[in-house]
């Protein structure tokens, strides 16, 4: 408890400096980001409680925050919309669709309307939430993710051709892995004979697969992980600091 | 300064070389007696505390042979506190030869005896040596990973440094990273918006942080160009920090007149709900140039395809290695995983930034030593059937991870 | 030969409209037909086959159903087929779940392939269901050492010191084979990581197209073999039907198999014409 | 078809219709589109907003602090002890909110900064875990495979084009290195290994996008049969 206590006066403690003194409202926020994470860094090395539970407790605390900030997201929503409505700006009347269907779900869904009991859940059957998700919600997520069997046929006329050396080798990698998917690609090489079995195209793509293609998921990750490493640096020391805006306020 | 980055590289290959000497020994296991007698008693009752963990477990062990004449029905664990009180905590099958109480406070002495129930009575009850469970606060078996962790922090912290000295890195160029200043240039010249997607993930991925920091040089050209920059995003704090950043580009560029908290806009954080809005926002507003860098699932087609339709110049930039291939298949430049990074740093022009990338190379210089002598020596040890070349692999094998 | 040019011109700059109706139509036509495929089993999903055909009668096979609703359509039909070929050769099987949502789907498998095909088999003697306990690949970890200190009961409570087939189980390594079907993480590769690799037991099972790649550096040597997606289903169902005929009502990932296929070459064949286009414009 | 409830048929006739309109997209922008897309907007937003509330806020942020505030709720919290270290993220959450008011909205930057930390803190160290020690660990593979004795000239074949295969991929990504030389080789070798990956991983994605659309003509046959038969 004293040390709860003690966190809280030291937050709001800041702050209230900060009211007085302008440059503290840049210095306490990066001073605070350099703590916490050098908190989890550490963390990770240290087996006595708390530190094990820390990322835990953090990423609960992440989304309790994130639920907060909802209200300004759905505040901006509503406030660009509305605003279009007003003003009669092109294809306004699309954004009373908007509203309309984000302030009935909001209702419909935070007062459980169609449950019996304050404690069912908040998607039980029964509910008019549980039946929008199914009947609105539900058919445009997977339609719109659907759209990806299009797409994916447009992508690949368009991009594998081969206009370079590169471009080329994309092209027969997924050439041979497309065929591969195929009875066409069982068939095509199924009359090679058993030394060559390595170039029966399932065999092949299961190769492609599992070596080179490995070696290049490898690079990439490893890549990632040195670049995500030093990005968490400098945002640590306060190198990168964007994320702060500008000096006025 | 090349000779004295070879110097530390090296020096940072031996200190990891020879990290295991400060790293735990290995127990060697407890050998097993086989017992004459048909009702076998459990021996050697041993507790103790378990290293490198936040304590509150004490781990019994005991010897007993695995096939037997009767098999005892269970093994039965009983726990003394402070000598006194004795308390049946556990039974547990008779091929278990060890069991981890978790019901224990740190700092208390237990001592534990063991017995076998067979179906004629219970032997065995020897009481083990007391043992106290304590927390540790450090985790000896996570050395290795603290030592690389301090040798790739210690290279990229040591550029950083370098460069705070005037000392000038030499940088290649990528393609991907240039085109961004060409397409916001045709866009200005069509009269036309750029798109900025940094990503479909909340502000914990380190990717979007990335996207919002590319966002701050890209939101500079725009306000220098006086071009419209639309940036929708899917998350609420990554809306807030967004504006923020542009805010910060907009008021650094003097032009702090043409920002508006509108030009960073939330829409769902729904997935497909805000592709569904961008491709309509890229039908309607027909940008000239569609940036997406950050974190991408699914979406990444769906987007490149529909930027690609309005003819949009296309740059991209993840560090998902799954949708690497549909950015790269249907955008004009894509930034590969690392390069993402990289692009804040070539961009803002931040000596520091770039002088970090240097400190990821030496990282990955690292690696590919690290790989390299490794695959020789158990190459080597594949061929000789030396013992030697065997033990020296195995040892490279647990540097990076100890099993 | 300045007609060809022109040709190929336009096909190689085709409005991609196009290509969304020569998609749609290839994935609607050959489900309004209701025509159906075979698919030829790939060398990983073979593997699988034999090893279980090879298996002698009472072998002890641990199925854990490591996926939830949304991956059914590629997961529940491997699962299906597994469960529908062990018991076919009279295995013993013992299903359970790493994740909270398999339990519905095991459930699945009991009422629509097991009582409907398998009307003989007892449940506690040929086949049982253990349910879902949390613990993710900590649950693995411990079922290694004991399987009976966490499962106390099966999936509807009763008493698992009940069931005849449980009284030979103690460890992972009284199984002669596991099984993972799965979507994601923990499934099949945390199988193989904390039960096949420390107990020397063999592992195999079905993943989705997506996750496979992950799981390919395994076989054969940790993973015996492998069902890829939905074509890795649609295999495996094949193989049941040509050695159980009457699996063939059972089929549900073969159903899918010739609109995929379709659509499939027709993508296959618009990357041969777009490229026979891009050689015939360049030469000019 | 009979069991279906009217709110089954109208769910059932709401989604098809969603679904037309969402696949009128592919031809152009239209009326029906914008029609779709607003309401997904708008009803997505809100939805998250819910979840978000019944899954986070109650159990995990006020239930913690207030376990009998929200007992209604979720009856079985009322006996569990409070944890008041959860009024920490209310309190940040609460000042993320001063982003509504213009003169004070750079209180919002201390949520923030926490939230900045947080996320460099552990994806430095999970990366670091994960991605790069497990990655090269896993590419350290002796460059000779013997089988029993003998050389098993296939496995051999892949382990070199592993670990060649990493390591000029690993080149190719060198920033502070001119692609010219030995190193411009090798870092070409590199992004033929990087377009075989990319290459790879399409072709084998195209497969399970095709079921996806399945999935959709699938639910319009369930549609066009709760009528037809």
């Amino acid at each position: 408890m004293f040390f709860l206590t003690l966190l809280l006066l030291l937050l709001l403690g800041s702050v209230g400096l900060a009211f007085f003194i302008r440059p503290l409202r840049k210095f306490f926020p990066l001073l605070l980001t350099l703590f916490t994470g050098l908190l989890l860094v550490v963390a990770l090395f240290i087996p006595a409680q708390p530190f094990p539970k820390l990322e835990e407790e953090f990423s609960m605390w992440f989304d309790v925050i994130a639920v907060f900030s909802f209200i300004l997201g759905g505040g901006n929503l509503l406030r660009v919309h509305l605003m279009k409505i007003q003003q009669k700006k092109r294809d306004w009347q699309y954004s009373i669709v908007t509203v309309t269907g984000f302030v009935i779900v909001l209702v419909i869904g935070l007062f459980k309307v169609g449950s019996k009991n304050w404690s069912d859940p908040y998607l039980a059957q029964g509910t008019a939430f549980k039946w929008m998700y199914d009947a609105v919600f539900v058919p445009l997520q997977a339609t719109i993710f659907s759209l990806l069997a299009f797409f994916v046929a447009s992508a690949a006329f368009r991009a594998f051709r081969a206009k370079t050396r590169e471009a080329t080798i994309l092209l027969v990698a997924a050439f041979i892995i497309l065929i591969g998917r195929t009875p066409v690609g069982v068939w095509l090489t199924s009359w090679l004979p058993n030394p060559l079995q390595f170039f029966h195209i399932p065999n092949l793509s299961t190769w492609i697969l599992s070596v080179p293609n490995m070696a290049g998921q490898r690079a990439i990750m490893i890549g990632i992980a040195l670049g995500i490493i030093s990005t968490s640096l400098k945002m640590i020391l306060g190198i990168e600091r964007s994320w702060l805006g500008g000096d006025e306020s | 300064m090349r000779f004295k980055s070879t110097y530390w590289f090296s020096l940072s290959l031996l200190l990891f070389f020879i990290h295991p000497l400060f790293a735990n020994q290995v127990l060697s296991p407890n050998p097993t007696v086989t017992n004459p007698f048909v009702e076998v008693a459990p021996e050697n009752v041993v507790a103790k505390d378990l290293p490198n963990n936040s304590g509150k477990v004490l781990q019994v062990s005991w010897n007993f042979p695995d096939t037997l004449p009767i098999m005892p029905r269970t093994i039965k664990i009983y726990r003394y506190e402070h000598d006194t009180i004795s308390k049946h905590i556990a039974d547990v099958t008779p091929n278990v030869k060890s069991f981890l109480d978790t019901s224990v406070m740190n700092g208390i002495p237990y001592r534990y005896s063991v017995q076998a129930e067979y179906p004629t009575g219970i032997v065995g009850g020897l009481i083990s040596e007391p043992a106290i469970a304590k927390a540790e606060w450090f985790d000896r078996s996570k050395i290795n990973l603290f030592v690389i962790a301090l040798i790739l922090v210690s290279f990229i912290l040591g550029y950083i440094f370098y460069s705070e000295k005037g000392q000038r890195l030499f940088i290649r160029k990528i393609a991907g990273i240039q085109a961004i200043e060409e397409a916001v240039g045709r866009a200005t010249e069509m009269g036309k918006p750029v798109l900025f997607v940094p990503g479909t993930q909340d502000m914990d991925n380190v990717q979007t942080i990335a996207g919002l920091t590319i966002l701050s040089s890209v939101a500079k050209m725009t306000a220098k160009y006086e071009t419209k920059l639309d940036v929708p995003v899917s998350r609420s704090i990554t809306m807030s920090t967004g504006r923020e950043t542009v805010h910060e580009a907009y008021l650094a560029a003097g032009r702090p007149d043409l920002y508006s908290d509108d030009i960073v806009h939330y829409i769902t954080d729904e997935q497909f709900g805000f592709v569904a809005a961008i491709d309509g926002i890229m039908v309607r507003d027909r940008p000239a140039a569609c940036i997406y860098m950050g974190a991408f699932f699914a979406e990444s087609l769906i987007l490149a395809e529909t930027g690609n339709g309005i003819g949009a110049i296309q740059i991209a930039g993840t560090a998902m290695p799954t949708q690497l291939p549909f950015f790269v298949a249907a955008c004009d430049y894509t930034l590969i995983g690392e390069e993402l990074f990289a692009a804040s740093a070539y961009l803002s022009g931040d000596k520091r930034s770039i002088a970090s990338l240097k400190g990821q190379d030496m990282g990955k210089a690292f690696a590919i030593v690290l790989i390299a002598v490794t695959a020789l020596f158990s190459t080597l040890s594949v061929i000789t059937g030396n013992e030697f070349f065997t033990n020296i692999s195995t040892f490279l094998l647990n540097l990076t991870i100890s099993k | 030969m300045k007609f060809d040019t022109t040709f190929w011109m336009k096909l190689s700059q085709i409005d991609r409209r196009w290509i969304f109706l020569v998609i749609a139509i290839t994935v609607a036509l050959p489900m309004v037909l209701g025509i159906d495929f075979t698919a030829v089993p790939a060398p990983m999903v073979e593997k699988v086959f034999q090893t279980i055909q090879r298996l002698p009668a009472g072998s002890k096979v641990l199925i854990s159903y490591d996926y939830g609703p949304s991956t059914v359509p590629e997961n529940q039909p491997m699962a299906d087929a597994l469960v529908f070929h062990l018991l076919s050769k009279d295995c013993k099987v013992y299903m359970m779940a790493v994740w909270a949502t398999g339990e519905r789907q095991s459930q699945y498998t009991i009422d629509h392939i097991v009582k409907p095909s398998f009307p003989n088999k007892e449940y506690g003697v040929d086949y049982i269901d253990l349910g879902f306990k949390a613990g993710g690949t900590g649950l693995i970890n411990m079922l290694f050492t004991s399987v009976k200190r966490m499962y106390t009961t099966d999936r509807t409570g009763n008493d698992i010191q009940s069931f005849p087939m449980m009284s030979d189980i103690e460890t992972l390594k009284n199984f002669d084979m596991i099984l993972s079907i799965s979507s994601g993480a923990p499934g099949l590769k945390e199988w193989i990581q904390f039960a096949g690799d420390r107990g020397n037991i063999p592992v195999a099972g079905g993943v989705t197209a997506v996750q496979a790649t992950e799981l390919f550096p395994y076989y054969p040597r940790q993973m015996f073999g492998l069902m890829a997606g939905l074509q890795g289903a649609a295999e495996y169902e094949s193989l049941v039907i040509h050695m159980y005929p009457k699996f063939f009502q059972h089929r549900s990932a073969l159903r899918k198999m010739a609109p995929q296929t379709v659509a499939h070459l027709a993508i296959i064949a618009f990357v041969i014409i777009g490229n026979i286009a891009y050689f015939m414009t360049r030469k000019k | 078809m009979s069991e279906l409830s009217f709110a089954d048929h109208l769910a059932l006739w709401v989604g098809a219709a969603l679904t037309f309109m969402i696949f009128s997209f592919l031809y152009k922008d239209n009326p029906f589109y914008k029609f779709a897309e607003h309401l997904f907007v708008g009803v997505s937003a809100a939805y998250w907003m819910v979840v978000g509330f019944w899954t986070t806020l109650i159990p995990n942020g006020i239930g913690k602090v207030f376990p009998e505030m929200v007992s209604i709720f979720l009856p079985n919290l009322s006996d569990t002890t409070p944890n008041y270290y959860f009024l920490i993220p209310i309190i940040l959450g609460i000042m993320m909110l001063t982003r509504l008011f213009g003169s004070i909205g750079w209180i919002s930057r201390w949520p923030m900064a926490i939230i900045i930390g947080f996320s460099a803190g552990t994806n430095l160290t999970r990366y670091l875990q994960s991605d790069f020690i497990h990655q090269v660990h896993s590419s350290s593979v002796p460059l000779v495979v013997l089988e029993n004795g003998s050389f098993a000239w296939m496995a051999t074949f892949s382990n070199v084009v592993l670990v060649f295969g990493v390591i000029a991929a690993l080149l190719y990504f060198f920033f502070s290195l001119e692609h010219k030389g030995i190193i411009g080789g090798a870092s070409k070798f590199g992004i033929w290994i990087l377009m075989i990956t990319f290459g790879a991983a399409f072709g084998y994605t195209v497969m399970a996008r095709i079921s996806l659309l399945l999935g959709r003509f699938e639910f319009l046959q369930k549609w066009l049969q709760s009528f037809l038969v």
